[in-house]
């Protein structure tokens, strides 16, 4: 449709992005290293390693492997702790002009709400992405943010203290992610990534070893986006205007505009940088050239558009 | 660094390994010993990461396009593939990446140790230590003859050279520890260049420190990237002022490093100790911990 | 190591397998199809597709697509209901000789109850998988099984009732798997089958909409391996006697050896089944030839008995 | 049935397809028309399952190996890489698979409807039904002439035979449909074939029914596995004692159907239209039921 103004930038209820597509946390390095392998200002955003009170040596090598369309991976946040991050790495991140949203992470409400405090009015911060896949020293769990009300609560603390957005990054297994999602939105959450990364392990049958030094770790890439899709859809549904970004597997324009279909508002790209630092520029373009071609103005078309049958899709009796 | 989609000007087998040479005039010019390429998998395999090769040689002579030469040692999914790279074909290249070896200044001795495929970047530094007018002594070791790179190459770049092989199959059989006091001893060496598995290089690192010889070494972690930002690929490496220690990322940071820095235990044990085959009873492992 | 004397079988609590291959639910047809395709004897088992109380037709088509090292599908459970199924074609399943293990789904704990009893001393059943994927329509919830007490509820009633041994097919997206687990065991199952499948979306960009007619479906293939090999190690680590079946993703026989060694005492095949007929026979081999390359006895010799580092593999503070 | 691995002994391109010949005797002898084959794709892609073509020829020749022939259309990654197979590789195949085609006993005049690959399996039934002294004439659609699955042997088989194109390249402008009434008037038709989209099946199915004309139909859905044994390929149909219908697996009970037990409205409506291009404004799709 020739005349079309077309734009794919995106506002997500306090953060604005010139391109739905931001690289995911933990696949940004350092501030230092992106600005020589990719043009930023044609990234939407960066988000953080996760960030910790306390500085993080992380866990015993090997931190990744391969395995089919995936990598199971974990690195234990190995981070600078908080102070460090705002004085050194934060100033690099920042100076590509382009949104920074800081991941952060803790083990107890306490190092959370210092966390968010550490972070209140500081120059450079977009917006808050808030880890909640790892452990709950607090409760003694395995998993800080898989139950609608603990998870509500931290997100309830950060959200009061916090001076800018603040994205709840959800555990990818729980047994109500639409559950976990209403209670963190209604505590205060200016919107969700979905998913946080999916517990795995990697084995090594002809050593008789965990691939990884730290025995257990995540899957991410191209195997899990159709579980990505689902969460996304399903929270979508059940809150249509909550900004959410799809992270899980985004590799091409098509595999984002997928996301977009299912409900989400941008994606964020972690496996695919990693391999390509160009890539959240090139899955922007191919946002960009699938709207071009259907006729469509911007992302906010498509989102959460998927044609859906009128009937029932469950199964009928026999 | 530059990125590039580079052709593959040519291809050979070098007994047990492959060597790729592409076309990358903008890698070549910049590259240096120990430094590595970021090479994506070619399409259509279910290969997601890029795979990572040591420089072993480029060439920026005359009217020609500079190139880059690569040794691909053929040891698991993506190795294999790309040892079936052929000529022509085209292949999407990072690099060049990671801190080079440093060369003495007023040191002249240098001993390079180099075990299986640890060859190509040391062969390369040989060359440039020479045209720097150092002494270039040499020990190459392999578990067979098929796995010693280049013997004859080695020998054209060394003053001396000791070749060693576990099965006896090429000069000794042994290790290249074993030859390491005799030659530090018969070619007074200043200084030692290494790139070998890490029980090797730990071994290097306990003989430098016990004799006061400054080394550098290259070490190899899996990479998540290549490129700094995923820190899978870290080393733990004692802070300069003594304070304790930082795993810092061998592909931005590294891949050389000076042995006296990393901190051995800390990143060789507690791993799961890999046999080549089981023991008669394996050990139940009841508790698991954390 | 010559002069050991190598076997495959396996005894999981009253079942008996001659390999400790099994095909997986849902991929195994109708008891007429697979005569023709495998030798059924070189089988460990067959998992009869999920069997509901009255007859279902299932969704609609398209059921199966692909997705990264992965298939996305749902059939709905399309089945002809526990009376047809016990007339026609379990007695077709079970002229093979080998054991057949009847997976039965309910929507309440009536339904699981009335599809006990109705195989209670049947012959042909060796053992009972009980699907807990599914909704809860008494309690009005999305999955049947991801909370401890219901499961255990469940699994309890079906386990007093049955007159062969009873596996929990636990879902995979549950908050706590090990409490699930932990649960059922309790409540009185012989065994677990690990993981449920995955739930799961596909989405088509070009035409604007899902891949399945019933819209969601779940993640099956090798892309789930991972997240399967995690499930199984956390169980089995907390319950090493419990015996474990572990699907997902399953296709080598490096990749049950995998399997085995995070806990599992057998594995199940199901899309690799559907590609290659034959694929569970190949997989029993592959074991087999791993146990001789290596001198070992029997898969019970590498059960759980990954290699893992002796110090804590947590993140160490920096 | 039979499962085997099959050299290609040739390929060949015809228009947008591809044709590929296997020698595989034992498939051959059992072919007919209707049958298909479940071909794993080859190794070193990220494809999982098999896909299923329509047997288009066998030979049973002389002191041939018999050799078995199938069509690739490529629309999509799998049937892209299979049209790329080379002679002399090899394949994994399971076929025949599914019911054929029924010859009729006592009806003499058939037409047979292809509409673009569709052609592939109603050739081949056009050749028995002539071996059996039937009438055969046909109507060959496409969007375009490339996509016209061999016209002139299309010409050879069949006494009448009407072309058509959506663009007019090739014969008449318009679709199968268009040409239906006037070819069966005018060829005096006892019994129809198709082969063809579904919706080009449901039309021809309403005009069967609307004349009494008997008919088969081959479909296509998403299969799993094309053996039997995951229902992923079901289309509903009537049951013969009027009380209801079932979800009838097409790869085991199919692929060829009487269209008039077909239950059109529940198999093709109730799924979201696909238009090609989304209209101005999308609907919102706001509830969700279920
Ligand atoms: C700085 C550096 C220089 C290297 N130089 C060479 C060289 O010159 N020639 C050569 O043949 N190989 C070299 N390697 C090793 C080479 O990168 C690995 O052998 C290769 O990545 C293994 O891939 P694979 O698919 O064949 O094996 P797999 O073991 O199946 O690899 C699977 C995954 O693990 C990673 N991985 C496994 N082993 C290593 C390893 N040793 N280093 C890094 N990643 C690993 C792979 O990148 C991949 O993601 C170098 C590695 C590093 C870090
Ligand atoms: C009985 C039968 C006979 C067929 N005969 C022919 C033939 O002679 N020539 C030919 O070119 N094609 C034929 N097809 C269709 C062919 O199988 C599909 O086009 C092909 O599987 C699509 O694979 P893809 O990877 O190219 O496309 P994709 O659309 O990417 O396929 C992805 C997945 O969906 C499945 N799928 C998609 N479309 C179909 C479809 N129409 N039928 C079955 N599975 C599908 C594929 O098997 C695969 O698992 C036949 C299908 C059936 C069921
Ligand atoms: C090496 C690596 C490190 C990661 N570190 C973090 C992290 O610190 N915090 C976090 O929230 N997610 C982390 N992730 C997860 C990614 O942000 C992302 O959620 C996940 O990888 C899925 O996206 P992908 O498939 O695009 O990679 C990491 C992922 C990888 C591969
Ligand atoms: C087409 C299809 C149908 C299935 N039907 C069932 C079912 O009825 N009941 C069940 O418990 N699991 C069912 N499954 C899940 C499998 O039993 C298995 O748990 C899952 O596919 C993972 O194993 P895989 O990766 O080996 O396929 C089905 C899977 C497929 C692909
Ligand atoms: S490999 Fe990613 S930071 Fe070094
Ligand atoms: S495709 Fe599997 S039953 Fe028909």
């Amino acid at each position: 449709m020739a005349g079309v103004k077309r734009t794919i930038g995106v506002a997500l209820d306090g953060l604005t992005l010139t391109t739905p597509v931001a690289i995911a946390s933990g696949c940004a390095g350092t501030g230092r290293e992106l600005a020589g392998l990719v043009d930023l200002h044609r990234v939407g955003a960066v988000v953080s390693r996760s960030i910790t009170l306390h500085p993080r040596k992380g866990t015993r090598t090997p931190r990744i492997a391969e395995s089919p369309s995936g990598v199971v991976w974990e690195t234990g946040l190995q981070n600078p702790g908080i102070e460090s991050f705002v004085a050194e790495e934060l100033p690099r991140l920042a100076r590509a002009q382009i949104p920074v949203i800081v991941s952060i992470a803790g083990t107890s409400m306490e190092e959370y709400v210092r966390l968010t405090s550490l972070l209140q009015n500081v120059a450079g911060v977009a917006a808050l992405e808030v880890y909640l896949s790892g452990p709950d020293d607090e409760l003694d769990r395995e998993v800080m943010g898989s139950r609608p009300d603990r998870a509500a609560e931290i997100i309830g603390a950060v959200g009061r203290m916090s001076t800018v957005p603040v994205f709840a990054k959800l555990p990818a297994l729980s047994t109500d992610l639409v559950e976990v999602a209403t209670a963190v939105m209604r505590a205060g959450a200016s919107g969700l990534t979905l998913l946080g990364p999916v517990p795995a392990l990697g084995v090594n049958a002809s050593r008789l070893r965990p691939e990884l030094g730290a025995v257990t770790g995540y899957l991410s890439g191209p195997a899990v986006r159709p579980l990505v899709l689902r969460g996304v859809f399903e929270v979508s549904r059940a809150m249509p205007e909550v900004p959410i970004f799809a992270v899980g597997g985004v590799t091409t324009g098509e595999d984002a505009v997928e996301m977009l279909l299912a409900g989400a508002w941008a994606v964020q790209v972690g496996t695919a940088t990693l391999v390509d630092p160009v890539a959240p520029v090139k899955i922007a373009q191919g946002i960009h050239a699938y709207l071009r071609e259907k006729g469509l103005a911007s992302p906010a078309e498509i989102r959460g558009r998927l044609r859906l049958p009128t009937a029932s899709p469950s199964g009928e009796p026999g | 660094m530059k990125r590039v989609r580079a052709e593959v000007l040519s291809t050979r087998r070098l007994g047990a390994y492959h060597s790729l040479t592409l076309v990358a005039p903008e890698i070549a010019e910049r590259a240096r010993p120990g430094q590595f390429l970021a090479i994506a998998m070619p399409e259509g395999g279910d290969f997601l990461l890029r795979r990572h090769f040591s420089i072993h040689q480029t060439s920026r002579r005359g009217g020609w396009a500079g190139t880059i030469e690569f040794i691909v040692d053929p040891s698991g999914p993506g190795t294999e593939r790309l040892a079936r790279v052929k000529a022509h074909e085209s292949l999407d290249v990072i690099g060049p990446l990671g801190k080079a070896f440093s060369y003495p200044k007023k040191l002249t001795n240098c001993l390079l140790i180099a075990e299986g495929r640890g060859a190509a970047s040391l062969y390369f530094l040989a060359q440039e230590l020479k045209a720097r007018r150092k002494r270039v002594d040499m020990i190459v070791g392999a578990e067979n003859f098929e796995r010693v790179f280049k013997p004859i190459e080695g020998k054209r770049l060394s003053q001396t050279i000791s070749i060693l092989t576990t099965d006896g199959s090429l000069g000794d059989r042994g290790s290249v520890i074993d030859a390491l006091p005799s030659m530090v001893e018969s070619c007074g060496t200043d200084v030692i260049y290494a790139s070998a598995p890490p029980e090797t290089l730990e071994k290097i690192a306990a003989f430098c420190s016990d004799r006061k010889i400054p080394a550098q070494i290259a070490v190899e972690e899996n990479f998540g990237c290549g490129l700094g930002l995923c820190f899978s690929c870290v080393v733990p490496v004692g802070r300069k002022d003594g304070s304790g220690y930082d795993n810092v990322r061998s592909c931005v940071d590294g891949p050389v490093f000076n042995p006296a820095r990393v901190l051995w235990d800390r990143w060789l044990t507690d791993q799961p100790k890999m046999l080549p085959t089981p023991p008669e009873g394996l050990p139940v492992v009841r508790s698991w911990p954390g």
